[in-house]
């Protein structure tokens, strides 16, 4: 995934080139879209996901704002009533706290406030999670506040491909949402056109990565590539291992997940927010409730501990690994078929069958 | 290598990037609000704007009244009244253009009113049937906002847009003094300033934010005195004087519409009723401050000057009056009807597009309310669905 | 549980003059309390929480704060510094998301991000949830968003005699604690010895509140009242429910949920916080993780519905009500148990097991 | 009943509970920035603390090009240099007594090494084995805030703490000019001007926040304006001038240890380096500016007073540069040593009782590195648990 070979027309790309890009035509394609955030313009992001914007459309289109989130959100709101396309950017995943009250009591509800009268046709793009090396509060995933707030969609990309499909989605979409930025796979390539981007079908859409049989990865952002290498392993292991990427958690694609988890059975979901709390209860209750009699096996969780986000040189103990994963997946009692199993010797197994 | 080896005078070098900044002083409010009623600028004052201001004075202490009435028998879930404030909310609701905006906060509905707006459906948000009950971009204003100081921010982004598309447009945003602590007051100001909108802020300093008084809530010499540390002009006014707040709106809107930039102005004046109809204002304050403020009630300020200017004639009060008691009549009236609601609406505004989630959910409540015979067409004593163990 | 008997030595009291009782008890038995809020003081806060400790303890124990939920956040962690014990009360759930980044970067990490030199005493009491008819903004549940962040403890109580405990125990805490007052629960009363107060047994505990054989429904804070109802009502129907009341979402009592859903096989999430990344996601999850092989069905929620709150004249359509609760019983495949079933017929009713 | 039915002459009412408020003309800095050096204000000057300034400043400066070497050399994760700043640094980092409280931000590890924190501590959160390096309460250091303006809040809560037990404690918080664009920033001055603390905000104004130039961040006159707003005073210094920051601290400390209560003070300055190592600062600012800043530095400025006083002996050269030298060196062996990390601290401090949650997550972490040998005490290439199907 990270060094697909360039076929026909295809050239390799980083993520933050295909997001620079898609930030880039919308722009283009639309009069209406204006980017703001801090060292946005000039600088062209402390990432250079916006480079050469202001330089294109103008100081007015992509702007360097004063240094306040909550100022960026509210006039982005603001902007936004009056019928601009704002895209805002939240420096760091921590710092789009200042402007969660925006957010939340404004950007999710302004639409439902309003019965309908006043869309909120906003992107908010957050740089999230860790692996870079980062010092305290460069990060954190957050993706668990924002799922949990009616009227936001939530999404994020994993692959080149959907980083550019994917946000050109979000800023065409009349509803607020929150495009959270792997950041850890800014500088991944695959081989992709920037002439003719593939289709991405929209938002709200899972896509199975690996097609396999004995269990089910869940997953999405920077986890993706952790699962599709563990579904690499795991082969040595004798399991043949189907992974999704949810791309969305917000709207939530049941069918894609259900009936992946319906075809193997088994299902480990992982990600790299903290498990109590995190995105990855609910979409193991969801496909639980759904596909209960599917289940060989409780569905699984690999996430990041229930801590603070560790400092650089502690945080590769922290983020779910390949090694972690396949632990999880061999504790998916592979020992019998629940159609075998009785009730006795199964509940012997229970305490362990969920050690985190 | 150090100056020492240096060669040539000692000559103090002056930051180079520093210019010394503009002079700060038209940027401060006098020390005295400005009053026009009883002076002798109000020769000045135009008689139709005069009597423009009284009807809607009379009228909006009416409204008032009328809405206060409405909670004590269950028709608005609770009102924050605006008794005592009428001169700035008359003011704000006159001064602007149609195509300009008003961010109101919860307290604000006359001012929204006097824009022209329905007061039944202005005090929708109050009476529980929906959060905004008008159409904001229709009528240019903006919800009623609850979380303070909170659409001020709102208020810089859509005239900031707006002038970027060549619109002739001037927001005009309403906070309270207790609304000046939060950071978003701050953000919003100063996005303002440095973006040069055409926006307006008019800080109602109402003396209380609840039971909290001005002095727990600033140690500046005024709040008007914060424009400064923005780089825009601060005004200071008093609240209560409806000619006073209209001519200092105006000036700082042509100025904003002009592209003068923001202006901040701190209108002074006092809640005569409590905080809402659930608060108890007699915990926090005593009731010669109340009776002090009454003698300054805006409606009297105005009706002094104009009768001193042989204005005041017995037609012109009881045409104010019967104005305001139709209006008052209309309103209970509707107000006194049920709202006729959909629960199902519930689901409809979530999203442009509802969620497969947001569907399965409406279908339940859909079933709900169905099997209880409580939606239109539903089958009324029909077969109920029994739980079934 | 709103009117019981007043025995000897007990009155009825309302779960606000608990509340009170327990911050003044607090506040008499150590100097470094401290309360802060807006209209804490003189007005003795909008639900009166706080009514006469300005009076007994004076105006710099128990501040009238500016109105900056930020500023009242991020002073009290200065406070707790110095060694001071601040409670501060925000005055609606909504009106805490000023707060948030002060409450995620700094409160919930200080002891942590200086390896436990800096610990955070303080207590942040947050009025929360609906039905009492407020206007937009004054009845959200955001109980998702604290216990998602690491660090902080998340409690809320049900009862009149938990009211006090646990918020003693929270402001006893030498670690931070996001205290959950149900707005609805304010004035129910209930038969209690304000010179005596009941023990509660600190914080992460739940407690059964009514024993049952046939499901569990688990639950906490406003929704108490309601499942007790319902539980009553479901008598009539067959169903001798177990009552679980959470108290303490962070930490998490899994040995007393899951020893309860092992006895009953059957479990209900119950709470007024939209379903989609809301609580009863973790727990279904956590649940079913330890006690797979002991559910004759899936986990099922009865939650808000996934929606901005709604206004009062709506909010009864959107509170998990007793029928609500008892039709999710009913969802509870009662017809078969999973040792009878068989693979085909079981996945026939999957999708109706999860409606919502 | 309107007033015409009142009978008596007619006269304007002021507003009751109107006072007017404070002259602001003493909360308004000067128009230029104070400066020392050079002038003949200098002569009054302590030769003992302009040579124990150059003494920190040369060490200081030295102290920044080191820490910078170390991000090169992977032994820094990132360094926020604070080379051409040093004037405030040492200022910030001398002027407070024992028992006051310094909050730095993620630029002001200098600040916090002349205050006598040592250098390997303070650059703990920048090499990245731990969060905070040190024990603030036992140096009177805050942990470094990467959030920006976050702390300012904490200062003034501090400080009010310690003023409520009756301690002589103040508290000096730094920010950068972008950091005042913040809520917190407003917030934090506001409860400190109400409540009368003893705390000092010194906004460093750099000129830069990451590639943003001031004039995108504030219309401001300068951002000392800003205290008028809040009601205190605000100062406004050459902040290449160590002994003008020193002075106009040391002043701004006593104001608020005697319960004058807060003072904001902006110093004027410039970031030399990029924001930080990884930051490429020829993006957003020509060399010209850096250059004409590099010939206000302010070890060249005190060095040049020091010269026209007879006081920069070769001596003090040697001796200020030895002891750089010293420091540099001691820096660079200890931070070329690999911290010792124990993995399970990550559990340590989240709560001060670890959950049964935490338990068991440790438990896994435990078993994984004893499993891979990487745990002291683990078996090296011991039975390792396989994986079952
Ligand atoms: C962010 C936020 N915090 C708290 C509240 C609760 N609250 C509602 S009105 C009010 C006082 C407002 O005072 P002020 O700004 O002076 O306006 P006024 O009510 O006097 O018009 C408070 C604290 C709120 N609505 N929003
Ligand atoms: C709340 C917050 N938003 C954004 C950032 C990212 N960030 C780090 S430093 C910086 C610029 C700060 O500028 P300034 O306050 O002038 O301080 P300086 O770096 O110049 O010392 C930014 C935007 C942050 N650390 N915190
Ligand atoms: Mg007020
Ligand atoms: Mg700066």
């Amino acid at each position: 995934m990270t060094t697909a070979p360039a076929g026909p027309g295809l050239k390799p790309a980083t993520m933050a080139e295909a997001l620079r890009r898609a930030l880039r035509d919308a722009m283009a394609d639309d009069p209406a879209v204006h980017v703001l955030g801090e060292d946005v313009g000039t600088l062209g992001g402390v990432f250079r996901i916006t480079d050469g914007l202001a330089k294109e459309f103008g100081e007015d289109r992509c702007v360097d704002t004063p240094l306040a989130e909550a100022g960026i959100m509210g006039t982005a709101v603001g902007m936004a009533m009056y019928g601009l396309r704002p895209v805002v950017e939240m420096q760091f995943d921590a710092f789009a706290y200042p402007a969660f009250e925006q957010l939340v009591s404004h950007v999710s509800r302004m639409r439902n406030r309003t019965r309908g009268a006043l869309p909120m046709p906003l992107t908010v793009r957050v740089p999230y999670g860790g692996g870079i090396g980062g010092v305290e509060h460069h990060s954190d995933s957050s993706e668990a506040y924002y799922a949990a707030t009616p009227g936001l969609h939530v999404v994020t990309p994993a692959t080149v491909a959907d980083a550019y499909g994917l946000l050109r989605a979000a800023i065409a979409s009349d509803d607020p949402v929150v495009f959270l930025e792997p950041k850890r796979l800014y500088w991944s390539k695959a081989a992709w056109d920037p002439e003719r981007p593939d289709e991405v079908p929209g938002i709200g859409r899972a896509v199975v990565r690996r097609r396999g049989t004995s269990a089910t990865l869940i997953t999405y952002g920077p986890a993706l590539p952790v699962c599709m290498e563990a579904a690499e392993a795991a082969v040595d292991e004798g399991w043949d291992l189907e992974v999704v990427d949810l791309r969305s958690l917000v709207p939530f694609d049941e069918e894609t997940v259900c009936a992946s988890v319906r075809r193997t059975g088994r299902a480990v979901v992982v990600h790299e927010a903290p498990g109590f709390g995190g995105p990855g209860g609910e979409v193991a209750a969801r496909v639980t409730e759904r596909c209960f009699h599917h289940l060989e096996a409780p569905v699984l969780r690999v996430t990041g501990f229930d801590i603070p986000y560790p400092p650089p040189m502690l945080e590769k103990h922290h983020l779910p690994g390949v090694d972690r994963v396949l632990d999880a997946v061999a504790r998916l009692q592979w020992e019998s078929d629940w159609t075998e199993r009785t009730p006795g010797t199964a509940a012997a197994t229970d305490d362990e069958s969920g050690a985190r | 290598m150090t100056v020492l080896e240096q060669p040539g005078p000692y000559r103090p070098a002056p930051p180079p990037a520093w210019q010394p900044r503009t002079d700060p002083a038209p940027l401060l409010p006098d020390a005295e609000p400005l009053r026009l009623l009883g002076t002798p600028a109000a020769a000045g004052l135009d008689p139709a704007l005069l009597l423009e201001l009284h009807g809607q004075l009379v009228r909006g202490r009416r409204y008032n009244a009328q809405a206060t009435a409405l909670t004590r028998q269950g028709r608005l879930a609770v009102y924050p009244s605006s008794t005592g404030q009428e001169a700035c909310q008359v003011a704000a609701g006159l001064v602007l253009q149609q195509q300009d905006w008003l961010f109101p906060s919860y307290r604000d509905t006359l001012a929204a009113v006097v824009r022209g707006l329905d007061p039944v459906q202005a005090l929708t948000l109050l009476r529980g049937d929906w959060h905004t009950g008008y159409d904001p971009a229709e009528h240019r204003v903006a919800p009623l906002c609850t979380p303070l100081a909170t659409q001020l921010p709102h208020a810089v982004g859509l005239a900031h847009a707006a002038r970027l598309k060549g619109d002739d447009v001037v927001a005009l945003a309403l906070v309270g003094d207790g609304g000046t602590s939060e950071g978003d007051f701050h953000e919003a100001l100063n996005f303002a300033a440095v973006w040069r909108a055409p926006v307006v802020f008019l800080v109602q300093n109402n003396g209380f934010a609840i039971s909290v008084p001005l002095a727990k809530q600033t140690a500046a010499p005024s709040l008007a005195h914060k424009a400064v540390g923005y780089g825009m002009p601060g005004r200071l006014v008093d609240g209560n004087d409806a000619a006073a707040v209209h001519h200092v709106l105006t000036d700082a809107l042509r100025c904003a519409r002009s592209g003068g930039g923001p202006t901040l102005v701190e209108a002074v004046t006092y809640r005569l009723d409590a905080h809402t109809n659930a608060d108890d204002a007699t915990r926090y304050r005593g009731d010669a401050e109340v009776e002090a403020w009454r003698a300054h009630d805006p409606v009297t300020l105005l009706e002094r000057e104009l009768t001193g200017r042989g204005l005041l004639t017995e037609d012109v009060i009881r045409a104010a009056r019967d104005a305001a008691e139709r209006m008052a009549a209309d309103l209970r009236e509707r107000m006194n009807q049920d709202p006729v609601l959909d629960p199902m609406e519930l689901f409809a505004h979530v999203y442009a597009e509802q969620t497969a989630q947001l569907r399965a959910q409406a279908a339940q409540l859909r079933a709900e309310l169905t099997a209880a015979g409580e939606l239109p067409g539903a089958p009324e004593g029909g077969p109920q669905e029994g739980r079934q163990r």
